[in-house]
């Protein structure tokens, strides 16, 4: 069952297109952020700059100036928010995925948890809005941090669940065997066993939360709190004429989750795999 | 295999979860199903609020805007999510063959999945400028089209050039979950096909689809969830605009509450279109039962 | 159905019960067990041995009866109260701790002083030969070192009772072997409480001091090897122990003077007669007759009796019988004879001159013949 | 020490740069008090203020709000009633049109701050090169104009505007029907399906047609409208003050120096300009724990002498300065202009639920632009739509 | 290694190569088979059966070499125009298809006609005693029927030459049996000719015509089962087959007359010794000695002829031997004697009176001593 010359040059043919469709797109936006203002206004366009200016990276990459300061100050925000919701929920998510996997706490229970995140935000968002309100949380890091958390928390449950699930439980009866007790056997003997399936799910929550704008645009307001996907729709939509600023904060905020979907890219099929597809 | 203590620990175990979550989710829902019934405003003053009844429910129903909306959300959701599903597992098919660059593409296919999706929408926003757009350049550059086109500006098309970023940022999901069920399909299967004299196209219908349809179906139907809810590409790609032409369900809810400042109106179309989300999700629900009940077959 | 009861045993379960939900998995199970016994579980695939041990071990609590460990009632005791060791069939090492604190880890746990636990494990590795081990991880060991990691791990804490569930079913044939023989070892050296799960009938041959026979949750049997061997209490026991099963042929037997007459129909002609100059079943009176179930394995129907010339018309009976198919398998050659409805098995020897469809002298030894209940399929 | 949290957008009128040197400059005179500056486009301008109401002591003390907000902030309490802050003698030195943008109910919730309308800007060079002496008095004149551009071969479009599906595409209606002497409401019921709004439509959707508009109109913003006048791909141009600088300033424009600028036109026997009344004011949220503070920094913004010297990108509420030098200097035709359009300016209706309005016309007429309803229908399906407003 | 070759064979492997980027897994296959013939493949896991099978349905390219089926040279076919079927030891059922479906896809890709498909199927069915099954999917039916349905898939399209992949390996110990039996009469009924590869090596013995041992990719021996069996070419052959395999003993044989005086070393004493009688190794003259591996199996060492009084001093003759382990396995008695720098087994009788550390007598059967080469393993 040798390939013929034909299917070898249809296979890699579509190879290509392929490779073209996924990165033309980024590398355009990383060519767009090099560019000279004026290349980019040209008709038809030219593809390659007439010079590399990375004057934009420079400029979002200090704290003179508006735009930096804003850029700046969006990615400690986004960092903050992603970083600690992923954290907190795993730390709630994994005792939770084990009452699932080796308690039995009912199935049901868990697709209630999973339906949860399956509703809309608009279903939340108001009264969300009202409660943080009320107890002057808006403009919070910590108040995305808690509704983060809430969001990724089932999701994170569910795969850590269907990663213990898959785990040897022999090797935690064999910790009971021996002595130990839940906390202890939880700690020294699923938790190392699960690493992967923890690295697994912590890069994915955190990309959701890197990825999440709708609660930010409603809960947030300035500098302080002011995620990088609502500061991003604020730099595209305001008096910016350079594309090549809007180009260069998109190629800077798709940097650390690309960056960390590729470091990780086995983790993310096993954690799909785990998840969806094993259900 | 429970014993007394241990059932006692379960519920230690979930209970920071589960007081997170009714917090979070639980107690706003029922909120939000209270306010559909009332007719709250959003005000800095103390209003006085009224029970109403189905009052909004009949406002919202007879509402030709929001069923409109709706059926736009739906539009974007079934044609997004199928490209999704034709394309991811085109692409499974492709990257489960051996051929050289392999293990490069698999990882170069993940990055559009990793951008955020405002940064997709942004940048998507740029390519399809009717001025400056890379797509009109490339498209007039390769003779395919004699004139620059308003691709988001005209909506006979917009909602579909948003339905196309959308399937650029997606369809690794669901290429990654088709893959790895590819992967785990049994090389027998298609040797004894293939001994049985079956070509590629009657094993892959017969042996290959089959046999992923249960991930797939997992895979899709969660994509189908997450679609309906779309409202950041279109918040910044389109606004809603050409003509309302691609405004959805969420956005109509938003505006709602927070440029028309009715919360309790708001509340049911939220409750509604919840409602609809509550339907997908019992589909889902089946959807991973069967999965699982079933096994990979 | 009862064993006998040992002073001071070290194990006793009473009554036990295991429910899950509508489903009865152990039915009033009663094991007494003296200490320094080797106990073998057998039984068929699905009839509760790992759940009678794992409810031994108190990982799965039981639905009603007693489990008493060295005297003391155990029931409701969390495992680690219990002072049992168990080896898990997939041995269950702890992947990311070194053989060293794999081994340690129930002393670790007990917070047993860090000197004590160090003679403790080495003096353990020592006598499992695996002192060079020490330092690495079980992903970096051979299927036979994990599996004696795993039983280092039991033995250092000196447990009142050890579990082994299916230990040696990941190795293969030739390391099954020698392991099997460490095993005997080591329960001879330390004198250990062993209670060992197996589908390896020659592992329970060969390790038991006595073995018992489950099925479908009931404990068939409980007896030394040759007991079980040679005295199967029922049709089942018979024919799960032995490979190739006993040949349970139906037959009628008369009590005639001094023995007993047996004929196994055939299918071809008139029957198979043979005379049973043993007791015989005791429920059969002088003149009576009766049909019931005639056990006799492959190794009592053979051609090595004629050749040796043993024929005694006694304990050695000869008879011609019409062999159906002929498997020479090597070392043996198997004939298969249509037998009191039943396809009987004979084993003769390697070089028989013989073909299907002949009829030949097959020497019956029938000293080791059991008779069985038609209806119950109870020894009689 | 008082942190005062401002919200302003960061479209046209004063730009980033302007308003964080007044703002230095009050800081420096007001030691104690800093100012965290915020800048959000104006399309979530409203949201921002209506949300960041829930946020207490973190909220906004300083808001920039529209023309036509204060009825629906107002009703809603989310604006400080300012009214008694204000001395008396400014009623009478600010433009009535500027009062307008914080006015509701006979009370004031801030202050003017950004006195602005649409202007027409055009392309000198070009109406030169196609023998036109003057620019159009009317918007029919405008019309033939730029065919006669346009049939020079020129510029493909002549005419470039800012009718994506949002407010800035209801300014341009507004000018055009102030210029049809049409009308939004009449007696609370919706008078926009026929006369001078019925008139604007039409005229918007005919010079669509002719291809005298730039077709990508209907989905510009303002910053494209100046991006494609300043590549010199138009010959006229509606929009705010603040392109009259830019479009002039050679590091943003490739035809600075040939933009000149008139008010927008008037329509045969109705008008003989038109003008929005675009202006936007500054208030201080309901929630604001520091209004006095918060005053204080409305009242240094809006003062005579800052607006003056910052009149470049935005004009002065204040009457006396269209004849202050340092005001009128280098932008001549601006002023001149702005003291014709200023006395002309139309406001949009100051209703409670303009919001909600303004999108369904917005919709209503965006479809006609695009060819997806006639101008009966959609002004008849837009009225029928705000009828059944709640 | 040269195999008789058979006029018009049905299968003709020449000089078959088959390499994984440097790896030789297949060297210079040579096979040839007569129609109706039942061929049988062994060998230790790795050295090439699946691979060999794999070559032959054309799912794997070959390196070099030529396969012909049926008189047509098919090297470069597609498997689909090689008119094979083969089972797979993992069935390769298609889950999402009834067992009608399953048994019928190769005539459905074929489009052969409803009613012709319905029949042919139904005929296949009857055989295999499965015609209530056909509505099933593959995840209702137990191991056996699965298996049956894979066959009934094989069977069904009526092809030259059948492949069977270690078809029983997933099924337990007796449905192993009664699925072998199954074979042999579908295999006697239809006379199809089949290739057959399994491990379990009482499969290989009764049901070939004949057996290929392989080893290293490398055919080391093609015979009749008894020529497997009792005349292995070479050392790793008889070692291979049967169990517990040969015993291989170092000694010392010298030609003294019309006998071998054989000297095996023991550990405790003197050396054990034997006398041939047969023709013994060609290579050595009158008076020559030679060291060399003497093979017994452990049936061809036993008590067996003692009780008999077989002794003849010729072909059976008896020395005494220290036990070293006995290990009674119900019927019969392994016995371990420390012989040749080896560990031998005997096998006793199950009631022989012996315990370990005892001096017994055994008569040990020169008619079926082999003899190889040291260094080499080769028959001598
Ligand atoms: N958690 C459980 N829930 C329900 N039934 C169970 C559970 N665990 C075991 N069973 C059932 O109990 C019976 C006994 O299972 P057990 O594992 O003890 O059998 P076993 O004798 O060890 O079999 P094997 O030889 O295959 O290991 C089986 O029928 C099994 O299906
Ligand atoms: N696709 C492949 N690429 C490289 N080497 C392979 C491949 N397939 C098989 N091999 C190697 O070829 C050798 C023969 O494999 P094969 O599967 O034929 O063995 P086998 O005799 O069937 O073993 P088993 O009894 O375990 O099934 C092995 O060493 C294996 O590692
Ligand atoms: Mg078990
Ligand atoms: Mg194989």
């Amino acid at each position: 069952m040798k390939r013929s010359l034909v299917q070898s040059i249809l296979l890699y043919g579509c190879a290509l297109l392929l490779a073209a469709f996924t990165t033309g797109p980024l590398l355009w936006l990383a060519v767009m952020s090099i560019s000279a203002p004026t290349d980019l206004t040209e008709v038809p366009l030219r593809w390659i700059p007439s010079e590399l200016d990375f004057s934009r990276y420079t400029s979002l990459l200090s704290l003179e100036g508006g735009n930096g300061e804003r850029f700046l100050s969006a990615l400690r925000n986004s960092l903050l928010t992603a970083g600690g919701a992923t954290v907190i929920a795993l730390l709630l998510a994994i005792p939770a995925a084990y009452a699932f996997s080796r308690r039995q706490a009912s199935m049901v229970l868990l697709f209630a948890f999973l339906a949860t995140i399956m509703m809309p935000p608009i279903t939340y968002v108001l009264p969300l809005y009202s409660t943080f309100s009320s107890f002057g949380m808006l403009n919070h890091t910590v108040t995305l941090i808690i509704v983060y958390t809430a969001m990724l928390l089932p999701f994170a449950t569910w795969l850590m669940k269907a990663n213990i699930d898959v785990l040897p439980v022999e090797v935690e009866q064999a910790a009971f065997m021996e002595g130990a007790g839940t906390a202890y056997t939880i700690r020294q003997v699923v938790l190392p066993l699960a690493l992967p399936a923890i690295a697994a799910t912590a890069m994915l929550s955190f990309l959701v939360a890197w990825d999440e704008f709708f609660y930010a645009l409603i809960f947030t307001n300035d500098l302080s709190a002011k995620t990088l996907p609502v500061a991003i729709a604020d730099f595209s939509a305001g008096r910016v004429t350079d594309y090549g600023v809007i180009a260069s904060v998109g190629v800077l905020a798709t940097l650390p989750p690309a960056i960390l979907a590729i470091a990780f890219q086995k983790f993310i099929v096993s954690g799909l795999v785990a998840g969806s597809v094993k259900g | 295999m429970l014993g007394r203590r241990q059932k006692r620990e379960k519920w230690i175990l979930l209970a920071p979860a589960l007081a997170l979550l009714a917090l979070v989710t639980l107690i706003p829902l029922a909120n939000t199903l209270w306010l559909s019934f009332t007719d709250t405003r959003i005000s800095a003053l103390p209003e006085p609020v009224h029970f109403i009844g189905l009052e909004n429910y009949v406002y919202a129903l007879t509402d030709p805007d929001f069923q409109d909306a709706l059926f736009r959300t739906l539009y974007f959701t079934i044609v997004s999510v199928g490209l999704e599903g034709i394309l991811g597992v085109a692409v499974a098919v492709l990257l489960n063959q051996e051929f050289r660059g392999r293990t490069l593409l698999r990882a170069l296919i993940i990055l559009p999945w990793a951008v955020p999706t405002i940064v997709n929408a942004v940048a998507w926003r740029l390519i399809y400028h009717p001025d400056y757009g890379a797509l009109n350049s490339l498209l007039f550059q390769l003779g395919l089209i004699s004139d620059y086109r308003s691709w988001i500006g005209d909506p006979a098309t917009a909602m579909n050039m948003v339905i196309l970023a959308d399937v650029w940022k997606n369809f690794p999901l669901v290429a990654y979950v088709a893959l790895a069920a590819l992967q785990t399909v049994p090389g027998d299967l298609n040797k004894a096909a293939a001994i049985e004299g079956a070509g590629p196209w009657k094993r892959f219908r017969s042996i290959t689809l089959p046999w992923i349809a249960g991930p797939l179906m997992v895979v899709m139907v969660l994509r189908t969830i997450e679609a309906f809810r779309v409202f950041d590409i279109i918040y910044v790609m389109t606004g809603g605009g050409p003509a309302d032409s691609t405004k959805t369900a969420s956005f109509y809810v938003y505006q709602e509450y927070f440029n028309y400042l009715r919360s309790g109106s708001g509340a049911s179309y939220a409750v509604l279109v919840a409602g609809i989300s509550a339907v997908l999700i019992v589909f889902y629900y089946s959807a991973t039962k069967r999965q699982t009940a079933g096994g990979a077959a | 159905m009862n064993a006998a009861m040992p002073q001071d045993p070290i194990l006793q379960i009473s009554r036990l019960q295991k429910r899950y939900g509508d489903v009865n998995v152990l039915k009033d199970i009663d094991i007494s067990m003296a200490p320094g016994e080797f106990l073998v579980l057998v039984g068929p695939s699905g009839c509760g041995k790992s759940t009678l041990l794992s409810c031994i071990s108190g990982l799965t609590d039981i639905s009603s009866g007693t489990i008493c460990i060295a005297g003391k009632d155990r029931t409701n005791d969390e495992p680690a109260d219990r002072d049992i060791a168990m080896v898990f069939q997939s041995y269950a090492l702890f992947p990311n701790m070194s053989v060293e604190r794999n081994i340690g880890f129930g002393l670790e746990v007990r917070k047993v002083e860090e000197a004590e636990k160090k003679r403790k494990v080495a003096e353990v590795a020592d006598l499992l030969k695996i002192e060079h081990l020490l330092h690495r991880r079980p992903a970096e060991l051979s299927g036979g070192q994990r599996q004696r990691v795993a039983m280092g791990r039991a033995l250092v804490r000196e447990p009142k009772l050890f579990l082994f569930d299916e230990p040696l079913s990941n190795l293969d044939a030739k390391l099954r072997v020698t392991m099997r023989t460490e095993i005997k070892r080591i329960h001879q050296t330390t004198g250990a409480s062993i209670v060992y799960v197996t589908h390896d009938q020659i592992e329970a041959m060969t390790l038991a001091s006595r073995i018992v026979v489950m099925k479908d949750g009931v404990v068939q049997q409980i007896g030394t090897p040759q007991e079980i061997y040679n005295k199967p209490v029922n049709a089942f026991v018979a024919d799960f122990m032995g490979a190739p099963s006993m040949n349970l042929m139906t037959g009628t037997a008369t009590r005639e003077g001094d023995h007993l007459r047996l004929q196994i129909p055939t299918p071809e002609g008139p029957p198979l007669e043979l005379f049973d100059y043993g007791p015989g079943p005791e429920t059969l009176s002088a003149g009576g007759t009766a049909e019931l179930t005639i056990g006799l394995r492959p190794e009592a129907m053979t051609d090595l009796g004629l050749r040796s010339g043993g024929i005694d018309g006694r304990s050695l009976q000869s008879a011609d019988c019409l062999l159906d198919v002929v498997e020479p398998a090597g070392a043996d050659t198997y004939a298969v004879i249509q037998l009191g409805g039943t396809e009987a098995v004979a084993r003769l020897s390697a070089d028989a001159p013989v073909t299907a469809g002949q009829r030949v002298p097959i020497a019956f030894d029938l000293s080791k013949i059991s008779y069985f209940d038609i209806a119950s399929g109870n020894r009689l | 020490d008082t942190t005062l949290n401002a919200l302003f957008m960061s479209q046209a009128a004063y730009s980033e740069d302007d308003i964080k040197s007044m703002t230095a400059k009050f800081e420096e005179a007001n030691p104690g008090v800093t100012v965290a500056l915020e800048f959000v486009p104006y399309e979530a301008l409203h949201d921002k203020i209506i949300a960041a109401a829930g946020a207490g002591d973190d909220g906004y003390d300083v808001v920039l709000f529209d023309v036509i907000w204060p009825a629906e902030f107002a009703t809603r309490g989310f604006l400080q009633d300012v009214t008694d802050r204000i001395p008396a003698d400014y009623t009478d030195k600010v433009f009535d049109g500027a009062w307008t943008t914080v006015e509701y109910d006979g009370k004031r919730y801030g202050m003017p701050w950004i006195l602005d309308t649409k202007y027409l800007f055009y392309n000198a060079d070009m109406l030169a090169e196609a023998g036109i002496s003057a620019p159009p008095k009317t918007w029919a004149e405008l019309a033939e104009q730029a065919k006669q551009i346009k049939d020079k071969g020129i510029v493909e479009f002549p005419l470039v505007w800012s009718w994506s599906q949002s407010e800035a595409m209801i300014c341009d209606f507004t000018t055009l029907t102030a210029a049809n002497d049409g009308a939004f409401f009449d007696e609370g019921q919706p008078a926009f399906t026929a006369g001078g709004a019925k008139d604007a439509v039409s005229f918007m959707k005919a010079t669509l047609d002719e291809g005298l508009s730039n077709p990508s109109s209907r989905e510009y913003f303002e910053e494209d409208v100046r991006r494609v006048f300043s590549n010199g791909e138009a010959a006229f141009a509606l929009n705010w003050t603040y392109m009259n600088a830019l479009a002039n300033d050679p590091k943003e424009s490739k035809v600075a120096g040939k933009v000149k600028v008139a008010p927008a036109p008037g329509a045969e026997g109705k008008s003989t300009a038109s003008s929005v009344n675009g202006s936007m004011g500054l208030g201080i949220p309901a929630n604001s724990p520091h209004a006095d503070e918060a005053w204080a920094y409305i009242s240094f913004l809006t003062q005579k002498d800052v607006q003056d010297n910052y009149a470049k990108l935005s004009l002065p509420i204040w009457k006396a300065s269209y004849s202050e030098p340092k005001v009128i200097e280098g932008q001549e035709d601006l002023i001149a202009a702005a003291k014709e359009s200023i006395a002309v300016m139309y406001p949009r209706p100051l209703v409670p639920s303009y919001t909600e309005v303004s999108d369904i016309l917005q919709k209503n007429i965006h479809q006609v632009l695009l060819g997806q309803a006639s101008v009966d229908e959609a002004l008849e399906a837009a009225a029928d739509r705000v009828k059944r407003i709640r």
